[in-house]
């Protein structure tokens, strides 16, 4: 098996995410890791709350991780995204992609996160000193 | 039909999911115009879409009996 | 200070990149790992030697980042490089970026690593079971 | 005038540094042709530059005492 993908509600392990797509076969590793900002648009957010439809959310993650696979020679790929409450600088996603030559794991990295964004059920909600909105919602 | 809700559509909806009155066949065109009517916020969101059986469904998909049918307003997640 | 460039002939500590330039006012890190692989051109790599002309790499390096910071709106770049000899799958190096957008993330460690390679003067030695050769030495 | 060798050149050179006679005031270009002189291997290189104080030096710049200068043959970090 080549993909690692989980929903988690705890802290994400970086770590993990690297060692277990590390490999003597590869070259490259390209990781993002999404960070929870202090402020967007002006605002100071205090905190954000991710919630998944779990289920939908793991097949569409798996979806991204096959196209990836078929659309650049990867080894292996870990996509993590923790769910609940999370504190400014926490980390609600993980993405980690091995390859024999980077340019693979820069391009599949880069398009797991865009398409991840796009498709993959999660919300988020951010949470401010005078009140709260869901992301994206309205135009 | 159980129709669940996430993100602000739990908001709309006051909970995560509603029963929705199933008569005839539907279509998921006819599920989102139902829904509509009964809760006029859901025009307000900037899209949304309705996935049945964890997937994205096109509106003329037909529903059947135990599908799980789900309203997905915009994602954001990452 | 906003980078963190290092040449090191020690294992590099990749946690300590990516905590470096983590910080509140970020959305998104992208991390680029080298890693040893074990085979080129179809032959057996045993283990590679890095060389460094030290100081000027540094200030290879320290241009790089700069040029990196001029073109996109980064946070902080930790960008380590290891020399002496190691083994298939460790890292010889690792450049960590941090904005507030992930887009200059990536772009801007895509760059480093693309410029690296071609301006600071390191270079490293194959060594198979029947010889080694100095990489890109001869046409 | 002392240049220092890596990587490759360190083979060609048999040393991590050579002296090199200096008669008069020398340009990058002029070490360039003394030294393929002198070891011939290097123009078979795929390329090399010349760094002079820790910088990539064109070939017309002229190299002064106490300047450190180096053989940089094609890098291969990362």
């Amino acid at each position: 098996m080549n993909t690692d993908i989980q929903i988690l509600d705890m802290p994400l392990d970086i770590n993990a995410c690297i060692n277990w797509v590390m490999a003597p076969e590869c070259g490259g590793i390209d990781v993002f890791i999404g960070t929870v900002r202090n402020h967007t648009k002006g605002k100071s957010v205090l905190r954000l709350e991710f919630e998944a439809y779990e289920r939908m959310a793991l097949k569409e993650m798996d979806k991204i991780a096959k196209e990836m696979l078929q659309c650049w020679p990867l080894h292996k790929i870990a996509m993590h995204h923790r769910v609940g409450i999370l504190g400014v600088g926490e980390v609600p996603v993980v993405i980690a992609v091995s390859a024999a030559h980077r340019d693979a794991a820069f391009d599949a990295c880069r398009y797991a996160i865009d398409t991840l964004k796009e498709t993959v059920p999660i919300w988020k909600k951010e949470i401010f000193e005078d009140g709260e909105v869901w992301v994206a919602a309205h135009p | 039909m159980k129709v669940l809700a996430f993100g602000i559509v739990k908001e709309i909806f006051s909970g995560s999911s509603i029963d929705l009155e199933f008569d005839n066949e539907l279509t998921v065109a006819d599920v989102k115009r139902k829904l509509e009517t009964q809760y006029p916020k859901l025009k307000a969101l900037a899209s949304y879409a309705v996935a049945v059986n964890d997937e994205y469904a096109e509106n003329d998909l037909v529903i059947k009996d135990n599908d799980e049918v789900a309203i997905i307003p915009p994602v954001s997640g990452g």
